[in-house]
Parts: structure tokens; C-alpha cells; sequence
């Protein structure tokens, strides 16, 4: 199948400052990317030059199979939600969805048809004479939505369109935005820092830093099978735990601590050397559960966070903190001394030096 | 302190510090409007003095042409100054709003008029406009013998004259308050509309200038005060003439008093001004400072 | 495109400023003669030594000068007092509300489109009344009396847009009314104190009727003696020497306008206008 | 003693006038504080009398003589100087009574009028005459004659500055040299507003449509910048008091021969005596308040008055004077102040407000060609009618 | 145990608009509380009530026993930290530290010392010469609470001090102010509408709905017996599954269903009529272990949502959405049939009209 989306030897520069390096990236038809980093890693700016917004120092950018790298934001195809949502204050909920389509001198009767449309699908037909100063923080997304949608467009472009918004209603348009997605069937990319949002709506990850793409692919394998130690870091709350150590054929030793990795599925062939062990907490029972795992070490509870739904509980192994996930009942003392036990096939070794995946 | 503190003296320091604020806006602006209202139903001379006469200096002032010739030069001069320089404020705001080159340079001229009185500007201003050395003379010199602009000299145009001189001044500031509006638009705004493919003229006209109503507002208050207080630019360009064809109230009032001791007449005036003034001012007052208050 | 028009506005901006400058450097002949826009043929600095040190008014020929010290001592105290009040006003109406604050501030503000003239007779009789008609310190309470309403708008927009949670952080540190002024707010506002300065330096610098009317002529500002050197006409115009002696009145103000320009549109958008 | 004196004399004869008061008044130990505001008495007089309403006066100012004082000595702000005048016997070195009586109230002498100024005078350029090759007129019929031609040279037959002041006093000047002193009187002293709409004052309005006619081509404001016109010759004449006189001497200019003047416009040799008089606000300072005496003294001695008026080009106010440098148009008038062709000025006998009404409407009708003569003479017998 | 904060008939009005009404509430001795709602519930205003930063309308407070009321915040033993930090930008970081204690007139050595001793807890003692321009979020966050450790002060308030965070740094922020609490075992008041942070901080919970307090009690009260259905609904991420129904002798009937209620722990004895029953989607177990719990329903997945650690699922049961929680490994495909079985022991039952927990 055709990409939806190719970026082609993408470069951009502030003056002297390079943003993006050289960054290739091809998005599927329907495909819901999501571009995830922390913060300055250059996923505004790539999503600007995926919108025009930007003109870009090198490169190519093809959209739908049309190579748009000097076309106008607006004769893209693409539809754009603001993390601000840049909602034109001064004019109603339809007049902000109308605004665009009227410029283009789009047809009143089609105008009002595709408007009645979007305002269904985002249920926001109520709203459509507000202004946007009297709607809540989650009506005004959805205008912001509407906006792109009323577009009829091909490609959607999300920057962080949810991270104005409290705990509560992040979750819950979340999901809209998923349905809508599945609704829709239309290319999307979306710009976000928190891993939640990205895990559960894309149906690929970029994983960005400083202007390049560290990890490209599903939720599950950059879960699983982060391909270097940043990604394994920063996905995941809390972060994977990592042993310090050194890999020989007897298996994984930090300081006092040796077990086997027998089970690892290294990506190369094994190799031995000096490694980070990162195992989730998630992936480490407790109990008696643990006695079933090839590793198994013993630690002192020393922070317990009781999420309702499960407990973090820091426990103090050696010199070393480990997280562990433990059931929302588990109600461990400060203190208590845990079995834990792991096995190695779910962790995630890393080389020393290039912090890649083994 | 278990006990409610008498409100009196709640805030005390701030109230303290207020005094100055207070003591201006009702002894100073209050009790000299008020004085000066009183003052205009006497038939006062030279100095003030309580000999009542009722409406009468109001009778004659409205029958008066030149002050009805300056509240229609205000007027023509008002609307005028207004727009031009909220409009030619705007424009040079959005263009050096594009990211250009030297633009403290651009801004520095731009405002620099300001920096200059009223007296200089009509001065120079005068004499840029003299048909004898100015603007004309220079064209006629390189060849154009028929060429006519002395508008300082035509009845007719003399207030745009003084237009001229005043935007000149003026425009600058009106720069700087705009492009400081500008400045404080979210960017996301500018990308919205280009997405949804809206002309950049119109992103101004229908997006950005509602958005910048609070600069508008700022805006308005500070040329609208200026604009009341028309006096020295008159007096220096073109001393209210030819005739009376460039006569302002302010000019009108500080004549009566002063030249014509008649103080009553000026104090009827002066009142006539001030009644215009609240009349536009109170609604707007009232909704910018009554109600609202900050969450 | 953008440029074109901006150097042709610029152009236009800046051809009174030729024309003054260039005058104020020829002579009376050449002046006679030609044409305004031409430059000096033969330069001389003789109109700014005339409009410095030479111009009579009546019976003082000396010009510019004896006016230069009396400015800058109402300008600098005048200038200060009128911050210093219109900025307290501003913080007292931006962080401490108090019941009625806003109507005095709203007769300031309609005091501000008071025409100065009207105003001239009352204020003689307080200054009177107040036993300080003719000294420095009446003229420099006018000057502030007369600064207040624009300058208090400016502060109170300012202030209110300084984040109030610093202002209770401060409260809970124990500092009160003085000491978050001072400590707190002072130091934060330093834009908006450039652009007070700015319009306040002008205004009082370029003022001539106040300068006049309520101080002796042992303090007459510079710029009655430019009114004076402008309008006591010895036949002739003396354009150059008008010219040079605007120049020469005008200077202050520019200067300042050229090293502080950047903080002015920075105050500015620093929240003066967020009304 | 130093005393502070403010005026508006700042023009170059004004100002070497000035000088020499300052000479005397300095050579009796004292000390002239010269404060001069430029700018016409507009300027000058509501920077005087907010001085002297606000507690803070000075020693001694000027005032037009006639009513704008007025108020000011009847609140009690000025002090009396009759002492001096009885001492010294000013009644009887007058030259002419009223420049006393209108210093006068309640039996105080109150001023000290310091010249007289007429202001019935026309000025000629000799140089434009020559130039447009017809002789000097002699009186206003041949001068407005003259106009054409003059303008055929190039030049603006008649000077007249742009402020309102020079139209009126212009039109005065007519009422009084074209109509005669009864007109003039039933006028402006006894304002009846019946005669002042009636038809005598028609042929003077029809003068005063002629005279802004040829006025029309001149683009200066102020009245000595008109006066130089003249004296370039750019202008054929400008009418103006004889306070032009002084522009004409610092030009170096000789009546007679570089230029000509015709008193009353040539055709009625009456004069106007105006002028201005030197005030004293009362003064709580006892050495100032004996030095204002001395200046008083100092103004009206014989050396000061010569010396004063020679520079400013008005005649003195004593009768007892010996002019021999008077010039040729000095004399004239003095011959006629002789003959006792004398009328009060109109500063004396309107108020300053019914006079800036006057002076709005001469300057409307100057500058406003659409104004017909009809219109202006209606509405200037409604302000007689009103004037008080 | 005198309690460190008693507020008595707190009234508070903004003119017409009563947002405190008549609210009671004790805080011990060294307790963590905190207050969670959602936006504009009145959190902040109650915090600013009891720093003395707002004037309350009616009532009485006591801070170590001595009545406050109309005490400067200064003089109230309280030390603020805020949600926007409020640091002085001109101070520089000592400075910040040093403004109130000097304000206070407190001896020079005496600062030295107490700076010293923050600064060493909250490990920034190499930043105490910057401004707060030249910090991270997270370092401006610690000196935001190093203004109120130096005050050495009984009571701290938090205002929202982590929601201008993202959520890595949260998450470790979180932690540190657990372990701050631990060491210094001050009384600490603090605002959040994040759950996760009320859960794993506080000793105990106030939540707040239109300034009343609805239900006061430990994170696992709260969490397993919420007083009403505001509540439940709003603890617990995604939130509690309800079924609209009625409650009699043979158990709960919702339309189609019904089951058994037995196990279930009854607040005031057994009721029946209208009534919410409310089990928390972690509480619902698939797949075989479904089989063991005494309610058995079956469902179609909808939506899901895998969060690498768990996955979301949304069944569709009848006419009904249900979440469930799973284990991360558990990829259910949309369409998927889904069994499901929970205990009403760990339900939740609401009566209809009050909405009260039964
Ligand atoms: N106009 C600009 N001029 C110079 N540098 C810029 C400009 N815009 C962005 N940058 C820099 O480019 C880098 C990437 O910025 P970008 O906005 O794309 O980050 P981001 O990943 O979107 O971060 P965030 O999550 O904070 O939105 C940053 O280091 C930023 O400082
Ligand atoms: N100064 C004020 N004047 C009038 N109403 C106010 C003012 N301050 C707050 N309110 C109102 O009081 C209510 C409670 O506000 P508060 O700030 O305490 O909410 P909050 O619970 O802290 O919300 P958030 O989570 O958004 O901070 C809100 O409805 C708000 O609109
Ligand atoms: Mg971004
Ligand atoms: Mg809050």
C-alpha cells in the first residue's frame, strides 16, 4: 500500500541550530502515529513541516502520494488541533468551523452539511452558537477536532491536543479520540509527551530525541522490546529497574548479585560484556509467585505508593532501588522484608557503551 | 487576634498609599471639574466671582460660530486622527511584525516624533507645509509651476494640515502599543488560519484585531485624551488660522479665559467639554473598571 | 515588498528630522535662496552656538542654556515623583482592592481627557491655598497631579498581570504592603518603569505651560526659552537658529527614545496593554 | 533691590526699547530682573495674572492700557502709585489726560503709562513703488488703485499677518480715518449698535472687503514678519501701529526715502492713543514694595521716556520732552497729537471679550472670501449691541 | 490528639457566590491531608482560607490550637508552596530562601543554618546562587519547598505543586514529598485533582464537590468504600462500571440481568429498591479465573487500550460498556467474546435517589 505520509531526508534548521537531522518516516494509509519524546525533541517542528507551517531546510514531504514539500499549509490535505486549540475567540462554535470552508468558497448547502456532520460525530451540535470563551476545556477540543474534521481531509495532525486538560478528561477524550480514529479511518499523527496517550491510541510510536527517531514501531514492541536504553527508560511508569553489571556465560553479574539470562531472546546472537539487566516492575512477583521464577533476590520495602488499583512498593535490594508492581491489595509495611523473582525473558539488556539492545 | 479587624483599617498601607490617588482624582479632577462648573453659570471676568447670570454663557457659546466651528474641527480632526492612526499604527505594526531586519532601527523612527512636543512638531511641520519655502516651493522649483499644497493657507484644508503634523507625532506610539498587541497573539492562532488556507488580510480583519481589543482599548484612551487636549499643535502651526478655520475647543476655552477675560465664557466651554467627555467615557469606564473583577 | 514600504514610511518619518538638521546648519543667505531639502553648501555651526548661548528673549541673550539646568531640575525630580506615586497607585489598585478604589481610579482615568487649560485656574488657587505657588515643589506635584491617570493605568495593567500567586507567596513570607512593593514588585518591573519614564520624560521635558505658569523665571524650563527664541521674531525668521534650538530642546527626549527604545516595546508588551 | 518685570517686548526694537529702562532703573542701584515671555500678550498675560492671583507676583508688569488690569486692581492685588505721581507732578507733564485717567481708580493712579501708540498708520515701501514703476500713494483711495499694479510686479499690494489681533486693529483703523472720529465714537465709545449696522458703515465695510482683497497674497503670521515685506519691498504697505516704526529703524531704514507713512491713512489725521503701562502688584516685601516706587519714578523720568521711545519707535507720554531726533514720521505725529486730534483707543473703551469677539469676526472675514460685507457688518452691530 | 488545624463553620463568598459553605474539618498532628476535586470545587480556596490569604466571610480557624482568624498569613505558622511555584524571578535561589526569615528579623546565623539544613534535604545546595530562570522545572519545584521548609513551620499547603510538571518528573516528585513528609512528620495540606498523586500521599483524603466536603477518610476507604457515587466515579482510573437497576430479595436486577448481592457488606443493613451497582474495573476478572467469582456476564471487546503494563478493555455487555482491566500480555482483538466474573463482595451499591452508599 501507498504511504499516506513520506518524509524524505528531512533537515531543518533554526539559523545555526539543527532541529531535525536527516529524518525519514513513512506513515500507512489510516495508520495512527504517534510521536512521543520529551520535551524539545522536535515534534512540533516535525509536525509543522508535515503542515507547512514551517519551511524546511531540506528534504522532501509527500502527501498522498504528492510531493507538497512547497505547498500552502492549506492545500495539503491536512487538518490541524492546536495544543491551545487556537480557537478564533471572537467568532461561535460554527463560525470557527465555518470560517475556512467559506474562504474556500465552498458551496453554503455543503458548508452546512459536512458542519451538521462533524457536529454530530463530536456531539457539539448544542454548542455551535457559543463562543468559545463560555465552553468547558473539553468542549473546546472538540470544536478544535471539528475544525480539522469539517476539512474533509485525509491526514490529521494533533499537537499535544490533550495536555491542557485535567487527569479526568485526558482519559476520557482519549478514548474519543480513538473512536473517532476508528470512525474515521483517516491518517493521523499525534504529538504527545505522556506515554499513556501514546501507548493507547497509536498504532505505531516514533520514539523522538534530540531530532531523531530513536524507535519506530507498535505500542507492544517498544514496550517489550525497547531497541536501546533511553526508549526502555522512558516508557513505562515506573521506569524499568536496571542492574549495572557485566554479561558472561555464566549469566548476569552486578556486584554481589549472579543469575542466568537463560530464556533472553538476544537480538544479534548472545554477547558478552559489560551491560544494563532493566526488567519492569511490573514483570517482578512477589510472594509466591516468585518462588516459580528463575531469579530470584530479596529486598526491604522502603517507599509503598497505594494506587487503589495496585501498589508501587521501592524496595531496597543491596545498595540498589527496585520498583515493584504489586496488587492493589498488597498492603506491604515499610520495612517488610519481599521475596521477588523475575524471569529473565521479559527483561531488556543493553550494551554499555551504545546502550543498544543485545 | 481573635476579633474581626474594624474595616477601616483593613489594608491600611494601601490606603495610605493611596492618598495621593485619592486626594488628585477628588480634590484636583473632581473639585475642579465641580469648580468649574459652578463657575460657569457666573458672569465671571478677569478673576472668578459669584455673579450668577444662569444659562446664559451657554446661550452665547452655542451661538457663537467659532465655537461651533471648533467642536466641528474637533470632530473632523477626531474621527480623522482616529482612524488614521489606529489604521496607519496597525499597518507599520504588522509589518514589522514579519520578522524583519532592523527593526529597531524601523521602530526607533517610527517613534522618534514622539519624543518631540507638539510646539516643535507644529513648527517644523508649519514650515515643511509654508508654501513659500516648503513643499510647494521645492516641487514648483524642480519644474512644476502649477503645483498647489498650502494646505495651512487654504481655510478649507487646514485642518488636515494640522492632521498631517499631529499623525506625524503620533503614529509611532500607536506602533508600539500594536506591535506590543502582536506580540502577545498565540502563534497557534496564525497557524490555525493558515491551515484552514485564510489570506493573511483577512486573519488580521476578522481574527487578530478582535483578539487585540484590550490594546484597541489602551489605545483608544491614551489618543482620545490627546485628541481633547488639541491645543499646542494648533497654536504652533497655525495659531487657529487662516480665520478661524482651525479653531479646537481647548483653544477656544484657554482664549475666552485669558485673552478675552471672560472666564465665565471659558468655564461654560470647558464644561461642555467635560460633559462630552463623561458622556462617552462612563459606559466604557464603568464596564473596563465597574464590573469586572479579577478571578 | 515589506521593506520597500517600510523605507518609504521611514522616509517620511524622517524628512522633518532632515529638513531641521540640515536647516539648522546653513546659513540665513542660503536659506533665503533655496531650497529646503537641499544640504548646507557651506555648513556652519553658527545657529547652535546663536540657539545655545546667544538668542535674546527681551533682555537675556543667553540663549538655551539658562534654561537647560532649570528642565533637568523640574524634569528629574518630576519625573521620579510622578513613577513613584503613579506606580504605588497602580500596585495599590492592582494587588490590594480596596472598597471604592475603583471609582477613584475611573475619575483619574476621566481626568486624563481634562484639557490642561481648564484645569490652569483651580489648580492656581490650590497651589495657593497650599502656600506653594511659585516653587519648584508646586510645579512638580502639577506635573505629577497631571502624569497620574495615564501613567496609574499603565502600572495597574501591569501589576495585574504579575502573577497574583507571588504576590501571596510573598504575604506568606511575612512581607506587607511596603516590602512586596519594594522587594517584590520593584525589582520585576523594570520594562514597565522604562516606558513610564519614557512618556513621562517627554512630557514634562517638552512641557511649556505649566513651566511657565506656575514657577518664577528663575526656573523657566528650556523650553520657554525656545518658545521665546521661536516667536520673538526680529524681522526675519531666524530658521536655523529655530531649528538648531529645537534640535537642541528636543535632544533629552531622543536620547533617551534611542538608548531605550528596545525596553519600551518590551514594557509595553510586557502587560501595559492588557487592559 | 532686585525687581522682577515681566512683558511681552520681545521683538528687536521692543527689546533694545527695554534695554534701556533696564539701563535707568539699574543706574539707580536696583537691579532690572528682565522676564520676558514671547508670543504676543496672549501668551504673556495668563502666565501674569496666574502669578498674581496665586500669591506669587512679581515686582512690576506690563499691560495694554486700558481695561485688562482692570479686575485686578478692584480685588486689591495691586498696589497704588499715586504718591509718586503727585510728588513728581505727572498730571501736568501728560501729554495727553486719559493715558492717566485709565490708570486711574477710585482717585489711586494705579500705572504708569510708558508710550503712546497710535495705531492709524500706513506703511509704504518705497523700494516696491519703484519697482512697479508708479509713484507713492498718498492716501487709501490711491493706495487700493495701486494694487493692481503692484501685483502686476509680483508683489502683495497690502501686508497683513495672520492673527486675528492685525485684522481688527486694520478695521479700526478704517472706522476711524475713513468714517471720523464721531463715527468712531458713536461706535466703539458708545456702542450703538443702531449706527454700527446703519449706513455709514457701509462705504467702511466696503474699504474693509477691498483691503482683504489685496491682502490676500501674504503668508506671515506675525505682524513684524508682514512689516518686513514692506521693508524688502515684497509689499507695497501694511497698516500698523506705530510700533512698525521700530522694525523700519533696526533695518536701518530712513523715513522719507526707504519709506513712507501716511497717519490716519492719509485722509483723516485723527489718532488712537493706546500704548502700555506698567503695573505694580502689591508686594508684602517692604524694600520692594519702596523700590517699585523708584521704578515708577524711573519710568516716567524724562531720560527713560527719550530713550525708551526713540528705540520702540512710539511717542512718549510727556509733553514736555524736546524730540530732535524725532523723525519725519514722528513729527507728524506729534503735530497731530498737538492739535489735540486725539480719540481713546478702543483698548479703553470695550472690554478684552467684546474685542476678541471683533477679532474673531475681522479674522473670519479676512480669511473667508464667501463672507459678504453684508453678513459681517449684521453680525458686528450684534456685538456692539452686546458690548460692554 | 489536639489536631494541628481545626476549621470551624468556614463560610467564604465571592460577593454573591457562596464557595465555602459552612465547612468543618480537623487535620492531626502530622498528618499528610489531601484535598481532591475536580476544577473550581473550591481546593484552593480553602487552602487560601486557612493560609489567611483570602478574608472568610463567617466561621473560625485554629492552627496548634490557637485561633488564626484574622491573623496575617506571616504570623500563622504556615509555610505555601504554589502551583506556578512563585518564586521571586529577580532572587536569586538563596535569596528566595532567605526573604521571609529575614522579613522576620531572624538572626543571621540562624538563616545560614536553617538554609543550610533545606537546602541538604532537598539537595540543592549547588543551586542556591541561580535564579530561578536558570532551573529546571523540577529544581524550581524543590525551592519552592525549600520557601516554606525554612520557615520551620508546623503546617505546610500545597497548592497543586506538581501539575505544571509532566508526568516523568511527577511521578518522582511524588515520591519526594512523601519521603519529605517522612522526615520532617509536619502537618501537610495538599491540593491536587490527580488521584494518583491523592492516593499514594495522603494519610487521608478530603474530597470536595462544589465546596462541600463529601467524604473524608484513608485513600483505601475511599478507594474500596466510597460514601457516594460522586465519589466512586471519580477515584479510580478508568472509573467504576455502573449498573442502573434494582436491588431486592433475589439480588440486583439491571434489565436483562440479574445476580446475587450475597457477600456484599451493607452499611446500615440490608436495603432494596432503585439503586447503582458500581464494581470497579479491576475487580472484574476474564478468562478463567472469571469462572471462580460468584457473577458471571460475558461481553464483546469494543476498545482497547493497552497500556504495556495492563489493557483496557471495553465490553460491550447488552446495551452496556463495561471496562475491564487485564494483564498486559492480554491482547484481546476488537470483536473478541470476553467472559467476565466478579465478587459483589467488592462492589459498590448506591441508592438511586441520594445517591448514598447502601
Ligand atoms: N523558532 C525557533 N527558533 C529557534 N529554535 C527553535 C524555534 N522553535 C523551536 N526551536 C527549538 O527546536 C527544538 C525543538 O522544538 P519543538 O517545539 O519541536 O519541541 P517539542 O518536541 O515540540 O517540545 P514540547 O514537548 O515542549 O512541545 C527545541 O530545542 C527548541 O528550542
Ligand atoms: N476572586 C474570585 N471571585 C469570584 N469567584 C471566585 C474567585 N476565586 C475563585 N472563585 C470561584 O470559586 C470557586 C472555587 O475556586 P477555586 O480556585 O477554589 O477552585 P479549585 O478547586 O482550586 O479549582 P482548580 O482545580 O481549577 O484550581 C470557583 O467556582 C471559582 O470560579
Ligand atoms: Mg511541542
Ligand atoms: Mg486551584
Amino acid at each position: 500500500m501507498e504511504p499516506s505520509i513520506s518524509i524524505r531526508n528531512l533537515d531543518l534548521s533554526f539559523g545555526a541550530v539543527s532541529v531535525l537531522k536527516d529524518l525519514n518516516l513513512d506513515i500507512g494509509q489510516g495508520e495512527f502515529l504517534v510521536l512521543l519524546g520529551s520535551s524539545g525533541c522536535g515534534k512540533s517542528t516535525l509536525l509543522n513541516c508535515i503542515a507547512g507551517l514551517l519551511d524546511i531546510t531540506d528534504g522532501q514531504i509527500f502527501i498522498g502520494g504528492r510531493n507538497v514539500t512547497w505547498e500552502e499549509p492549506s492545500k495539503r490535505g491536512i487538518g490541524m488541533v492546536f495544543q491551545s486549540y487556537a480557537l478564533y475567540p471572537q467568532m461561535t462554535v460554527e463560525g470557527n468551523l465555518t470560517f475556512g470552508l467559506k474562504n474556500a468558497g465552498v458551496p453554503k448547502t455543503e458548508i452546512a452539511q459536512r458542519v451538521a456532520r462533524a457536529a454530530k460525530i463530536l456531539q457539539i451540535e448544542p454548542l455551535l452558537n457559543r463562543k468559545p470563551a463560555a465552553l468547558s476545556g473539553g468542549q473546546r477540543q472538540r470544536v478544535a477536532i471539528g475544525r480539522a474534521l469539517v476539512r474533509d481531509v485525509d491526514v490529521f495532525l494533533f499537537d499535544e491536543p490533550l495536555s491542557n486538560l485535567d487527569a479526568k478528561l485526558r482519559a476520557d477524550l482519549r478514548v474519543e479520540i480513538k473512536q473517532l480514529h476508528q470512525t474515521l479511518d483517516n491518517t493521523m499523527i499525534y504529538v504527545t509527551h505522556d506515554q499513556i496517550e501514546a501507548m493507547t491510541l497509536a498504532d505505531r510510536i516514533a520514539i523522538m530525541r534530540g531530532g531523531l527517531i530513536l524507535q519506530l514501531g507498535t505500542p507492544d514492541e517498544i514496550y517489550t522490546r525497547p531497541a536501546n536504553k533511553y526508549v526502555a527508560e522512558f516508557i513505562g511508569s515506573p521506569s524499568m529497574n536496571f542492574f549495572d553489571g557485566h554479561l558472561d556465560e555464566s549469566g548476569f553479574t552486578a556486584k554481589d548479585i549472579n543469575f542466568t539470562v537463560d530464556g533472553y531472546d538476544f537480538a544479534n546472537g548472545r554477547k558478552h560484556g559489560p551491560a544494563w539487566f532493566g526488567i519492569r516492575p511490573e514483570h517482578i512477583l512477589t510472594g509466591a509467585e516468585a518462588e516459580t521464577r528463575p531469579v530470584r533476590l530479596s529486598g526491604t520495602a522502603d517507599l509503598v505508593e497505594p494506587l487503589g488499583s495496585d501498589t508501587l512498593v521501592r524496595l531496597r535490594v543491596g545498595d540498589r532501588l527496585i520498583w515493584v508492581r504489586m496488587d492493589g491489595r498488597s498492603k506491604p509495611a515499610i520495612g517488610d522484608q519481599i521475596q521477588i523473582g523475575f524471569n529473565p525473558a521479559r527483561a531488556s539488556i543493553f550494551d554499555k557503551d551504545s546502550e543498544e539492545r543485545l | 487576634m481573635s476579633t474581626r479587624p474594624s474595616r477601616l483599617f483593613h489594608n491600611m498601607n494601601a490606603k495610605i498609599a493611596s492618598v495621593p490617588m485619592v486626594l488628585t482624582a477628588m480634590v484636583v479632577f473632581l473639585g475642579g471639574s465641580i469648580w468649574t462648573v459652578v463657575y460657569s453659570f457666573t458672569d465671571s471676568k478677569l478673576l472668578p466671582r459669584e455673579k450668577w447670570v444662569g444659562l446664559d454663557q451657554y446661550e452665547r457659546l452655542w451661538g457663537t460660530n467659532r465655537w461651533l466651528v471648533s467642536i466641528e474641527n474637533l470632530a473632523i480632526y477626531g474621527v480623522l486622527s482616529l482612524i488614521f492612526s489606529l489604521v496607519i499604527g496597525f499597518v507599520l505594526a504588522a509589518l514589522m511584525d514579519q520578522k524583519i531586519r532592523f527593526e529597531d532601527v524601523f521602530r526607533t523612527i517610527f517613534l522618534y516624533p514622539f519624543a518631540l512636543s507638539f510646539i516643535v512638531t507644529g513648527l517644523v511641520w508649519q514650515w515643511l507645509l509654508n508654501p513659500d519655502f516648503g513643499v510647494q516651493n521645492v516641487i514648483r522649483g524642480i519644474g512644476f509651476e502649477s503645483f498647489t499644497f498650502d494646505p495651512l493657507y487654504d481655510a478649507d484644508l487646514a485642518i488636515y494640515g494640522i492632521l498631517f503634523a499631529g499623525l506625524w507625532q503620533g503614529t509611532g506610539l500607536v506602533m508600539c502599543l500594536m506591535l506590543a498587541g502582536l506580540r502577545g497573539i498565540d502563534e497557534d492562532i496564525w497557524k490555525a488560519a493558515r491551515v484552514d488556507g485564510i489570506p493573511a488580510w483577512k486573519t488580521y480583519l476578522f481574527i487578530v484585531i478582535p483578539m487585540m481589543r484590550p490594546v484597541f482599548i489602551t489605545t483608544l484612551v491614551i489618543i482620545t485624551a490627546g485628541i481633547v487636549k488639541l491645543y499646542d499643535l494648533v497654536v504652533a502651526q497655525t495659531g487657529g488660522g487662516p480665520g478661524i478655520a482651525t479653531e479646537v475647543p481647548a483653544k477656544y476655552v484657554y482664549d475666552m479665559m485669558f485673552q478675552a477675560q471672560n472666564l465665565g465664557q471659558g468655564f461654560a466651554a470647558s464644561t461642555m467639554m467635560l460633559v462630552s467627555v463623561i458622556i462617552i467615557l462612563i459606559p466604557w469606564a464603568y464596564l473596563e473598571f465597574g464590573g469586572k473583577r479579577r478571578g | 515588498m515589506i521593506y520597500g514600504t517600510l523605507i518609504v514610511v521611514a522616509l517620511y518619518y524622517l524628512l522633518p528630522l532632515y529638513v531641521m538638521v540640515v536647516t539648522s546648519l546653513k546659513g540665513m543667505p542660503e536659506i533665503r535662496m533655496g531650497n529646503i531639502f537641499a544640504p548646507p553648501v557651506e555648513i556652519t555651526f553658527q545657529p547652535w552656538v546663536k540657539a545655545w548661548a546667544e538668542a535674546c528673549t527681551g533682555l537675556n541673550c543667553d540663549g538655551l542654556s539658562r534654561g537647560f539646568w532649570n528642565s533637568v531640575q523640574i524634569t528629574v525630580p518630576s519625573v521620579f515623583l510622578s513613577i513613584a506615586i503613579a506606580s504605588l497607585n497602580g500596585y495599590a489598585l492592582a494587588n490590594w482592592r480596596f472598597k471604592g478604589a475603583n471609582i477613584f481610579f475611573t475619575i483619574l482615568i476621566i481626568g486624563a481627557f481634562i484639557p490642561y487649560q481648564v484645569m490652569l485656574y483651580p489648580i492656581v488657587i490650590l497651589l495657593r491655598e497650599a502656600g506653594l505657588y511659585g516653587s519648584l515643589t508646586g510645579l512638580i506635584i502639577v506635573h505629577t497631579i497631571f502624569g497620574m491617570p495615564i501613567l496609574t493605568l499603565l502600572f495597574r495593567n501591569y501589576f495585574s498581570s504579575v502573577p497574583e500567586e507571588l504576590f501571596k507567596a510573598a504575604r506568606v513570607d511575612g512581607a506587607g504592603f511596603w516590602g512586596i512593593y519594594f522587594r517584590i514588585m520593584l525589582p520585576m518591573s523594570l520594562p514597565i518603569f522604562v516606558v513610564a519614564m519614557i512618556l513621562q520624560v517627554t512630557g514634562i521635558w517638552n512641557d511649556f505651560l505649566f513651566g511657565v505658569v506656575y514657577t518664577r523665571p528663575e526656573n523657566y524650563p528650556m523650553t520657554v526659552q525656545l518658545n521665546n527664541i521661536v516667536n520673538s521674531v526680529q524681522g526675519v525668521k531666524e530658521y536655523n537658529v529655530n531649528m538648531a534650538a529645537t534640535l537642541l530642546t528636543g535632544l533629552v527626549p531622543l536620547i533617551i527614545y534611542f538608548i531605550s527604545g528596545k525596553l519600551f516595546v518590551r514594557g509595553i508588551a510586557a502587560g501595559a496593554v492588557k487592559g | 533691590e532686585d525687581l522682577e518685570i515681566t512683558h511681552w517686548w520681545t521683538s528687536g526694537g521692543e527689546a533694545a526699547a527695554v534695554a534701556e529702562f533696564a539701563k535707568a532703573f539699574d543706574a539707580t542701584g536696583n537691579k532690572w530682573v528682565d522676564g520676558a515671555i514671547a508670543g504676543s500678550g496672549n501668551t504673556a498675560r495668563p502666565i501674569m495674572i496666574s502669578r498674581i492671583t496665586g500669591g506669587d507676583p512679581m515686582a512690576a508688569t506690563q499691560f495694554n492700557h486700558g481695561r485688562q488690569a482692570e479686575e485686578l486692581v478692584e480685588a486689591g492685588l495691586m498696589r497704588p502709585i499715586t504718591e509718586v505721581a503727585e510728588a513728581e507732578g505727572w498730571a501736568n507733564a501728560i501729554a495727553a489726560p486719559g493715558l492717566l485717567e485709565s490708570c486711574t481708580l477710585d482717585d489711586e493712579l494705579y500705572c504708569v503709562p510708558v508710550n503712546i501708540h497710535s495705531w492709524q498708520w500706513l506703511w509704504l515701501s518705497n523700494k516696491a513703488y519703484e519697482e512697479a514703476g508708479i509713484p507713492v500713494p498718498k492716501n487709501w483711495a490711491e493706495f487700493v488703485a495701486s494694487g493692481p499694479k503692484l501685483q502686476e510686479a509680483g508683489k502683495v499690494p497690502l501686508a497683513m499677518g495672520k492673527q486675528p489681533w492685525q485684522a481688527a486693529g486694520a478695521f479700526k483703523v478704517l472706522v476711524l480715518s475713513l468714517g471720523g472720529p464721531e463715527l468712531y465714537t458713536k461706535v466703539y465709545d458708545e456702542k450703538d449698535s443702531e449706527v454700527a449696522a446703519g449706513a455709514d458703515m457701509i462705504p467702511i465695510w466696503q474699504a474693509a472687503d477691498e483691503m482683504r482683497k489685496l491682502a490676500a497674497g501674504s503668508n506671515v503670521q506675525e505682524w513684524n514678519q508682514a512689516t518686513n515685506l514692506v521693508i524688502t519691498g515684497q509689499a507695497g504697505g501694511q497698516i500698523m501701529g506705530d510700533w512698525a516704526q521700530g522694525e523700519f529703524q533696526m533695518a536701518n531704514q530712513v523715513a522719507g526715502t526707504d519709506y513712507t507713512c501716511l497717519p490716519g491713512l492719509g485722509d483723516q489725521p485723527y489718532l488712537s492713543t493706546a500704548g502700555d503701562a506698567i503695573y505694580f502688584p502689591l508686594l508684602s516685601d517692604d524694600a520692594k514694595s519702596a523700590a517699585q516706587l523708584e521704578l515708577a519714578s524711573v519710568l516716567f523720568s524724562s531720560e527713560a521716556q527719550l530713550a525708551f521711545n526713540a528705540k520702540k519707535g512710539s511717542l512718549p507720554v510727556r509733553k514736555d520732552l524736546d524730540l530732535a531726533e524725532a523723525n519725519d514720521c514722528m513729527r507728524q505725529g506729534l503735530d497731530i497729537l498737538a492739535k489735540g486730534n486725539i480719540v481713546a483707543d478702543t483698548d479703553q473703551l470695550i472690554s478684552p471679550d467684546t474685542n476678541t469677539q471683533i477679532q474673531d469676526l475681522m479674522i473670519q472675514f479676512v480669511s473667508d472670501m464667501n463672507m459678504t460685507p453684508e453678513d459681517a457688518q449684521a453680525r458686528f452691530a450684534e456685538i456692539i449691541a452686546d458690548a460692554d
